[in-house]
């Protein structure tokens, strides 16, 4: 059967037996390189017409509809037109600083497709502490959110950058928690092994509603990390024009537009990983004839399936809900989110412990 | 309903500080009262147990070229009891008391009449232009002597 | 780097919110002195669309002048065309015939309605949700269209001429009416739905920009913003025009005098319109929609008022006649201008996000401003 | 605040969350719901009594009912109209005002429908042609009359 393993096995082989070994991986880093800048620029493309699309039916819209066939090339065209255009440096901006923000903010998000698991066995970087990665690399992107409000010399830029800055920090540990809570039962941080630990059924089935309660508070959570709505306090359209990112225009705008894509793409598939089964099909108990056929379906298709669901709540989140003030943002995480975490991470612990779950 | 008011008020008025001309005027009773004497009679009204004209809903001011009324549409809060107060001022130096102090959207009317007719509020907290640009102090747009720079009828 | 952020005071930080800004609503420029995101002093400018309509009416005959005033609340257009309309008949003593009052009347609400509606949605884009301000542009629509095809235009209508309107209501009003009527009511369920109950609505606007009564009257802030604070203000219960005084419907007035009483007010506000809709719609009495009028008015030498009550509050006409054929003064008293002074007292110690929730629930329409 | 009370806050927020997100699941999955009018595609219908632009029916002998009495320039506030007249001689020999031009300024008007009103032989009537964009306002400045037109049969 051919699979997405089975491709990039027969590419490995094909190029050990002509470059031998040290040429080779060094290829494969190049091409995996490659791959990942192309995967982001498809991604950009899919998920900004899909968001246009959610929008547009939630809006009683018809959406992009002209360019291409059902508007789906629309996307493609804004970019040319991003690509395009000149970037503008604000006088008075920190030069250095302001053409950094951007590159960063990228280089984060590709940092972060690591240790996705896009199906069985297809994974970058299978590091051992797989999520605790992700956490920490994740945070990083505050920094480019701060240097970009800094550097742009604008006040509006500022706050957004500052309200950021509290923001995914205070966020960070729901995040965190609900990630632990996975850990907790899995008993691993790899990501490997957090899939193999849900063979027999996914975590939102098996653990109860301590796992319903973390797939919750992780939604809200990393929805807060990725600056999108309702907390997209950093660029709050109706209250500082754009935020962090007014001043940019052209590619360097495209880039914070592609990484707050990418994010949510990272977000949602992390998800997608530790609650839903990464690439692990649904078996339903001895349901035999029914698991061989959940099986026959590619793993990479219940990878990307598992992932776009979780990228349509959020979408549905945000064009849904008004916008939270700063202080409200906060006192959700710290009075609500963040007690019923650790909370939650205690009964998921004892229910670990005992062995309750499924 | 007028008469009721106007009885009311020449009662009240002949309690009044200040010397006050009553007249039936068109539509609602008028008091014309002099520019000096204004800053006393505003408190008076609105604070008055029968009048209470708690609630002034226009302020204006009309040229009539050879000297500028100011007139105050001043009404109760709770039922019908419009009471129009004018007072003339100079042309060449308009001068009136401020009453923002008493109904605070005097506040924003009269900036808008200070600069739209020149009519200087004595005591206005923060007499400066509203609406038009800075630069524009001295010329005043609705007085019947103003001519546009750009006329867009006559290009 | 920073050197004007650093100015005078510092502490303090100068922010020129507009005059481009997307919760303006237009070319409103506030200039707010914060104190990290704590909001110190607003000190609107205004006139960045000023044309003067008030000079430019004075060059222009009674006929001619009452379309400015579309131009004014471009939003309740019909209703600042009616108070022109009523003082030039005040002024004539015109007797407006009976079935001119209940069309006046009937596209009075309708427009009233249709101005809640873009609010509502644009109320909803200010404190971040998007998806309501399309929903709201849904029902605008139908009467965007039912005023299109009586009125001959959908903004600036110019319906109301002195005497009565200008033309007789189009053979599918009444249809067309009753239809938008059924399928308001359900969407105004939906509006509940998306932000009335909404937990991150109420927590947005609930005790955020209070107003208390005895301010609002000081202001002079009427319409929905004075009856939020708990103010009986309405014009058309205050003093009645039209046939006004011989409908059913009910003041809505809200005490706690925050944002989210001023959005229950108009939420309120919308469902009385419709039931004056459907108390007038099947009693359209016959007869003629315009009274006689000569064909050159002039009005009497004296002054003269009248009042109407707009989708903002209370909108005042100030003609002073000269005895010839155009106005000698004229005077707008427009409801934006008396609510927009209320904004400094309103949003002191409040923070960004909450001006903007107040400026939603003030309902600013900048050219009724600016005049 | 009781814990009871805590987690009832917790709840009856979630519930209004999801009426909200239901609506618009709702709409996310009924696409008849869509009203977007697809305009230069599919042409808009216009009320009869729509306003676009004023014009001078002409009957088929290229006659108008325009006497150039200049009610309407009276009538509009803008200025939007200027009518040029000129005498001609009536077959009987006397000379009669008759309209030479009616300069139209589009780019002036509002659509405020008074000069229609005004006119005392309904020569004129709005049109509901809207698409009046054009890179020149010069463009937009329109002599009404035909050409070689000439006043209807009757009409005083």
């Amino acid at each position: 059967m051919i699979s997405l393993e089975f491709i990039l096995q027969s590419v490995d082989r094909w190029l050990r037996d002509r470059l031998g070994h040290e040429v080779a991986v060094a290829v494969e880093y190049v091409l995996v390189g490659l791959f990942v800048i192309l995967f982001f620029a498809v991604l950009g493309l899919v998920l900004v017409f899909m968001e246009r699309k959610v929008s547009a039916w939630m809006q009683v819209r018809l959406g992009p509809n002209r360019v291409g066939p059902g508007g789906t090339l629309q996307t493609l065209a804004d970019t040319i037109k991003l690509v395009s255009k000149e970037g503008l440096t604000p006088a008075g901006a920190d030069r250095f600083l302001f053409n950094l923000a951007p590159v960063l903010m990228i280089v984060v998000s590709m940092l972060l497709l690591a240790p996705i698991a896009f199906a069985r066995n297809v994974q970058l970087w299978d590091i051992n502490i797989g999520v605790l990665y992700v956490s920490a690399i994740s945070s990083v992107s505050v920094l480019a959110v701060l240097i970009a409000g800094w550097s742009s010399n604008n006040k509006y830029s500022l706050l957004g950058a500052m309200r950021s800055g509290a923001q995914i920090v205070s966020y960070e540990l729901s995040a965190g928690l609900s990630v632990l809570t996975i850990v907790v039962l899995s008993g691993s941080l790899q990501v490997s092994q957090i899939i193999e630990a849900q063979q027999t059924g996914w975590w939102l089935f098996r653990g109860h509603v301590p796992v319903l309660v973390a797939m919750i508070i992780y939604l809200i959570a990393v929805t807060a990390e990725t600056n999108r709505a309702p907390f997209d306090l950093a660029e709050a359209e109706s209250e500082l024009t754009a935020g962090f990112h007014t001043e940019y225009s052209g590619m360097r705008f495209a880039l914070f537009f592609l990484a707050e894509y990418a994010n949510v793409f990272v977000a949602s598939a992390i998800g997608a990983i530790l609650f839903l089964g990464g690439w692990m099909p649904l078996h339903l108990g001895n349901w035999d004839a029914f698991n061989r056929i959940m099986d026959w379906i590619p793993s990479s298709i219940w990878f990307f399936a598992k992932t776009f669901f979780f990228i349509f709540v959020i979408m549905w989140f945000r064009w849904t809900f008004p916008r939270l003030r700063i202080d409200q943002l906060l006192e959700l995480e710290w009075k609500y989110l963040l007690p019923l975490g650790i909370v939650n991470l205690l009964v998921a612990t004892t229910i670990a412990v005992a062995g309750w779950y499924f | 309903m007028n008469a009721s008011l106007e009885t009311t008020l020449q009662s009240v008025l002949a309690a009044a500080p200040v010397p006050v001309q009553l007249t039936a005027g068109s539509q609602w009773p008028e008091l014309v009262v002099a520019p000096d004497d204004w800053p006393t009679l505003a408190p008076f009204l609105r604070d008055h147990a029968e009048l209470r004209l708690d609630f002034m809903f226009c302020l204006t001011c009309v040229d009539w070229k050879t000297h500028l009324t100011m007139v105050y549409h001043l009404n109760n809060s709770s039922c019908e009891r419009v009471v129009v107060v004018k007072s003339v001022l100079d042309r060449q130096q308009p001068r009136v008391a401020s009453v923002a102090n008493i109904w605070r959207t005097a506040e924003f009317h009269e900036r808008e009449v200070y600069e739209l007719f020149g009519v200087h509020f004595v005591g206005h907290p923060d007499l400066r232009l509203l609406i038009l640009p800075e630069g524009w102090e001295g010329r005043n747009p609705l007085r019947k002597d103003f001519e546009d720079p750009v006329n867009m009828i006559r290009l | 780097m920073f050197k004007e952020v650093l100015a005078e005071d510092q502490d303090c930080l100068t922010l020129n919110v507009g005059p481009q800004h997307p919760s303006t609503h237009g070319v409103l420029h506030l200039v707010i002195t914060l104190k990290g995101e704590t909001i110190l002093r607003v000190d609107p400018h205004l006139g960045y669309i000023h044309r003067s309509i008030e000079k430019m009416c004075e060059s222009l005959s009674y006929r001619q002048f009452i379309y400015v005033t579309s131009r004014m609340d471009y939003l309740s257009a019909h209703i600042n065309n009616h108070g022109c309309a009523l003082c030039v008949e005040k002024a004539l003593q015109i007797e407006v015939p009976q079935r001119a009052q209940v069309i006046r009347v009937l596209m009075d609400e309708l427009t009233r309605i249709a101005s809640h509606v873009l609010w509502w949605g644009a109320m909803a884009m200010d404190v971040g949700a998007i998806t309501p301000f399309f929903h709201a542009f849904r029902e605008r629509e139908m009467i965007n269209e039912i005023m299109e095809e009586t009125c001959g235009a959908r903004l600036t209508m110019n319906y109301m001429v002195p005497g009565g309107v200008m033309y007789d209501l189009h053979p599918n009003f009444q249809r067309r009416v009753k239809q938008f009527i059924s399928f308001f009511k359900s969407k105004l369920n939906e509006y509940d739905e998306l932000l009335t109950d909404n937990i991150i609505f109420k927590q947005r606007t609930q005790h955020i920009g209070v107003l208390r009564r005895e301010d609002a009257i000081s202001f002079g802030a009427t319409g929905p913003v004075g009856r939020g604070s708990g103010w009986a203000c309405d014009v058309r219960k205050r003093a009645p025009y039209e046939c006004y005084h011989q409908l059913q419907f009910e003041q809505v007035v809200e005490q706690a005098g925050d944002c989210y009483a001023r959005y229950l007010v108009r939420m309120g506000e919308m469902r009385q319109s419709l039931s004056i809709i459907e108390q007038l719609i099947d009693n359209i009495p016959s007869g003629d929609y315009q009274a006689k009028t000569k064909a050159v008015l002039k009005l009497p030498k004296g002054e003269y008022y009248s009042r109407v009550e707009t989708a903002r509050g209370e909108f005042g006409v100030y003609i002073v006649s000269d005895g010839g054929t155009t106005p000698y003064r004229i005077k707008f008293r427009s409801p934006g201008f008396s609510n927009l002074s209320a904004l400094d007292h309103m949003s002191r110690g409040h923070k960004i996000g909450d001006l903007v929730a107040i400026m939603g629930s003030l309902d600013l329409v900048i050219p009724d401003i600016d005049r | 605040m009781t814990l009871k009370q805590y987690f009832r806050n917790i709840w009856d927020g979630m519930r209004s969350l999801a009426a909200g997100m239901r609506r618009t699941g709702y709409y996310f999955f009924h696409h008849k719901e869509i009203i977007t009018q697809e305009y230069p595609d599919v042409p808009p219908r216009l009320a009869e009594r729509f306003r676009g632009e004023v014009v001078m029916p002409h009957n088929e002998n290229n006659e108008h009912r325009c006497t150039g009495c200049t009610a309407c320039e009276l009538a509009c506030p803008n200025g939007t109209i200027k009518i040029i007249t000129k005498y001609e001689i009536t077959p009987d020999g006397k000379k009669k005002k008759a309209l030479d031009k009616f300069i139209y300024h589009l780019e002036l008007c509002t659509m405020c429908n008074l000069c229609i009103i005004a006119c005392p032989t309904d020569a004129i009537k709005m049109s509901q042609a809207f698409e009046h964009s054009v890179f020149d306002r010069s463009q937009l400045i329109k002599i009404l009359n035909k050409p070689g037109s000439r006043l209807m049969e009757g009409v005083e």
